[in-house]
């Protein structure tokens, strides 16, 4: 059973220890879903929108560590923001947040934005071109 | 709060007793074996008794034990020095699947760098190897087996009797990894009937960095390390004089302690088991329930990940180990979880407690409730639980 | 009658400050570094620490600094591992006829089992190779030029930086085995120019049974030892952390010590040449005047034999070392006084003292008193005394 | 400078430290001389014979402990002994009589031997014939 470099710093495993945002939201706006089990990381995220802006972010993650963290840094993240600005948090953007990630922990903070953008996109869907909808699509 | 240490099978510390034995080869008796003059041959003295020491615990001779700088050098000795040495005889070798690293990617250097041809056993869902398909994997080209005794991950204990009745039936040669075995359960080479073992001191409360390959006589094998003519010839390289005297403490202290603890930590590992089947939800055993090292427990539990439940352990003082893809850098889930036919979600839920002698039943007790905290904690945020639960 | 001990280049005591740096790692930080919890991290932590100091005091960078068990090991995993990495490039190597065994017993398997065809360039009257054959010998079949820093026998130092230029002019990769120099004359691997060179600890007062190989970076090379994924994958099994800290302790304390250490070890080391000259007839100086290791003196003392003369100093509790062929199982006398162009009768009438930090000036004395005892009653039972006196 | 397993025992030490009849004999009946400065090995032994006893013998010896070791035995276990006893000590008794050699080190036995075969030789070759000369040929 080898290990490889996970010296997380203090900032992962503050929202490891205590995650931000743990759970579901009822009719959500928009929920996003990704990671499957086969590669051991499934994430949920659960959006709010109120007004253009995201007034409510949850998540539920399978996931090591830095999954969790990275989750739930992203909820953090994406409240209060407009869909535009949550549309620009890239995983680097996450993974600085959390003062930085081991190399081969970035694929979480990939799988936080793909969770984001994927509950974004499900809600521009839903609410059907509130925003131009290329922005989505070039993604 | 005090640390549990549950990880023996990763490395276990060194016994007090094998550091003072080490002790005065390092400053005081620190003359080189090889050396002509009286205060050299102190320190051969000391290696040759250390030598005898770890034969005589295994059922070998003195002179078909080759100490090594550990479980991994031994494998590839064992494994690179016997394919190289025959390879006029034939190109190929059995082994399986559950193999450690050092088994496993030796195999694939000689595969890729050596032209030889491997064949990868496949193990039941206790991870047990069938006498059976080693004796139909034999062709005329077969020159070496290669099957571990007691598997690191899951501690089943292979039927190594009975493959080697096959083995030798065909002539041809058959190596053990018994580096998770020594010095825990009874290893006799001629029990076994195995030409080449490997051992590492620090998985048996010995020092890091040392360990030996048995050799049977007669076997053709080449050295892996080359150079000056110490171990006879076999192993060239100035002798770890205090890791070997360390080795060969750790063997005499197992000798002494094996069978008391070996049942004690059964009653541990029993405790612990029966303590997360009954206090935790959706918790499988993996590996065998009977053929299995005293030490091990491994088990997968549902809807959650191994690496974030071993930080959480972790920041409860606990140490342990798992399988998940996250604890590797591969990022694939533990190939011996995979040949079990595990489903993935169960790999990756996968922990493994290995016990050892300073382990406490009120330690056991504390894992598994703090465990139980962990698993509900981990499984409220779980989207597995309500898509499957 | 107290010890005295002048056989440092077989191997040297671990420095008591070593011992005290080793021993917190063998039974309370005795975590293993590749696990994930903060206890192996602990260790992890310490073993890198021991990289960067390693890797500083030769000038190279971190992740050019792979531990391994011994000097041994690194110049077997050097030569093997470009060997094979490269060989699609060519099949030649060079090196020299005066490598420790641990270069030439590899070159001889690589010649016998890999196909390799093996250069071994000859050396002058004092051990110097010439930079000029060197350039001679390089074919566009050439991958590897493997020449020591200092020979272990004679303390010859060679122009390693004048051989790199031409090396490095025709694109070949340069190791060099300074098993005998670092922590003793300064090295540094970009003034050295070598792209590979290997390190053993004991031989600076470090433990037994640990080493380093230095390795720039994009070097093609293939990991000697296969498994798991220690070292960034180049060289498996479980790391030796006290060995390692405690390699990384000795360096520590050359980098404090050596300069001093050689000005004083010069003084005795002329001190103990001038002495034996003085004071024993026919006696001559093997190797370089002035291209020589600090503390080693070699004299060839005509008409008795190497092994007679070092039972005779362990009589009287001295230690020291011969190129005689009686004290070699082979029965042949050093490669290395032959290479040099010695008569036999003069390769085995030699004696090697090997200096170390804690001789004394009185020791020295002592040793050319006693030598010269011996020697005048050994040539009383010469019959080469008339015959060629 | 490699060391091979030269443990010796008590006995090859005590004759190492104190050679029995080291020299020369001026005038010797029978003189030997085998191993050449190439091997390292160099044995000289000299015999003085009276009435077919062996009544002294001495030697000279360029080697290595064992060399010094059993050029000293065999010199004493010659004295006293008559040339025929004397022809029958083989490198083996030499061997034993100092309580075993290593292995490496049985060379210097079978030179003691040939030393004094050699030494005999020449007594044999000057007395010309007071024995059969084929015993020594068939050496
Ligand atoms: C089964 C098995 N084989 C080989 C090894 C390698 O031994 P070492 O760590 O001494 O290199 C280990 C442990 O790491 C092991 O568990
Ligand atoms: C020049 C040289 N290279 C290599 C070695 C081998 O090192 P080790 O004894 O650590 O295997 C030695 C010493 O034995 C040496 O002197």
């Amino acid at each position: 059973m080898r290990g490889g470099p996970t010296q997380y710093s203090e900032k992962v495993m503050e929202h490891f220890k205590n995650p931000r945002n743990v759970g579901e939201i009822e009719n959500p706006d928009g929920v996003g879903q990704v990671g499957n089990p086969v590669c051991g990381d499934i994430m949920e995220l659960y959006i709010r929108v109120k007004d253009g802006i995201i007034t409510e972010a949850k998540f539920k993650t399978f996931g090591c560590g830095a999954a969790i963290a990275t989750s739930s840094m992203v909820t953090e993240m994406v409240k209060g923001k407009s869909i535009e600005e949550a549309l620009k948090i890239s995983n680097r953007a996450v993974a600085e947040a959390l003062g930085g990630l081991p190399p081969v922990k970035m694929h979480c903070s990939v799988l936080a934005e793909e969770a984001l953008q994927s509950a974004l996109e499900d809600y521009l869907n839903k609410s059907k071109g509130e925003l131009p909808s290329e922005k989505v699509k070039s993604k | 709060m005090k640390r549990i240490y549950l990880d023996h099978a990763a490395t276990t510390p060194a016994h007090p007793e094998v550091v003072k034995a080490m002790l005065p080869y390092f400053t005081g008796a620190f003359g080189n074996p090889s050396s002509i003059y009286s205060y050299g041959q102190e320190t051969k003295v000391a290696v040759e008794k250390a030598r005898a020491k770890v034969a005589e615990f295994i059922g070998a001779k003195s002179d078909e034990v080759i100490f090594t700088g550990g479980g991994t050098e031994a494998d590839n000795f064992a494994l690179k020095g016997v394919a190289l040495a025959n390879e006029r005889k034939g190109n190929h070798l059995i082994t399986t699947s559950i193999e450690h690293h050092a088994v496993l990617e030796t195999c694939k250097f000689l595969e890729k760098q050596g032209g030889f041809k491997i064949t990868y056993l496949p193990v039941d869902g206790y991870g047990l190897v069938d006498p059976q398909e080693v004796k139909k994997a034999i062709t005329n080209k077969t020159i070496l087996v290669s099957v571990m005794h007691a598997n690191n991950e899951i501690g089943t204990i292979q039927p190594i009797e009975e493959i080697s009745k096959y083995v030798k039936e065909a002539g041809i040669l058959f190596h053990t990894d018994a580096v998770q075995s020594v010095g825990h359960i009874p290893v006799n080479v001629d029990e076994l009937g195995v030409d080449l073992l490997s051992i590492s001191a620090h998985k048996l409360y010995g020092p890091k960095g040392v360990g030996a390959l048995y050799i049977r006589k007669g076997t053709r094998i080449f050295p892996f390390m080359h150079g000056g003519e110490q171990e006879r010839g076999r192993r060239a390289g100035t002798e770890n004089v205090p890791g070997i005297v360390g080795l060969s403490k750790a063997i005499e202290l197992a000798r002494q302690e094996m069978d008391e603890e070996a049942k004690w930590l059964v009653c541990l590992r029993d405790r612990l088991i029966q303590g997360l089947l009954e206090n935790i939800d959706h918790v499988h055993v993996n590996g065998h329930p009977f053929w299995r090292l005293p030490n091990n427990v491994n088990v997968s539990v549902d809807f959650v990940e191994g690496e974030s439940m071993l930080l959480n352990l972790d920041l409860e003082n606990i140490c342990a180990s798992t399988g998940s893809a996250c604890s590797s850098s591969s990022l694939e889930p533990s190939h011996v979880l995979r040949a079990l036919g595990l489903p993935p979600e169960q790999a990756h839920g996968s922990l493994r407690f290995t016990l050892g002698r300073e382990n406490t039943a009120d330690e056991i007790d504390l894992v598994i409730e703090v465990l139980s905290r962990i698993v509900t904690r981990l499984r409220a945020m779980s989207p597995l639980l309500k898509i499957r639960g």
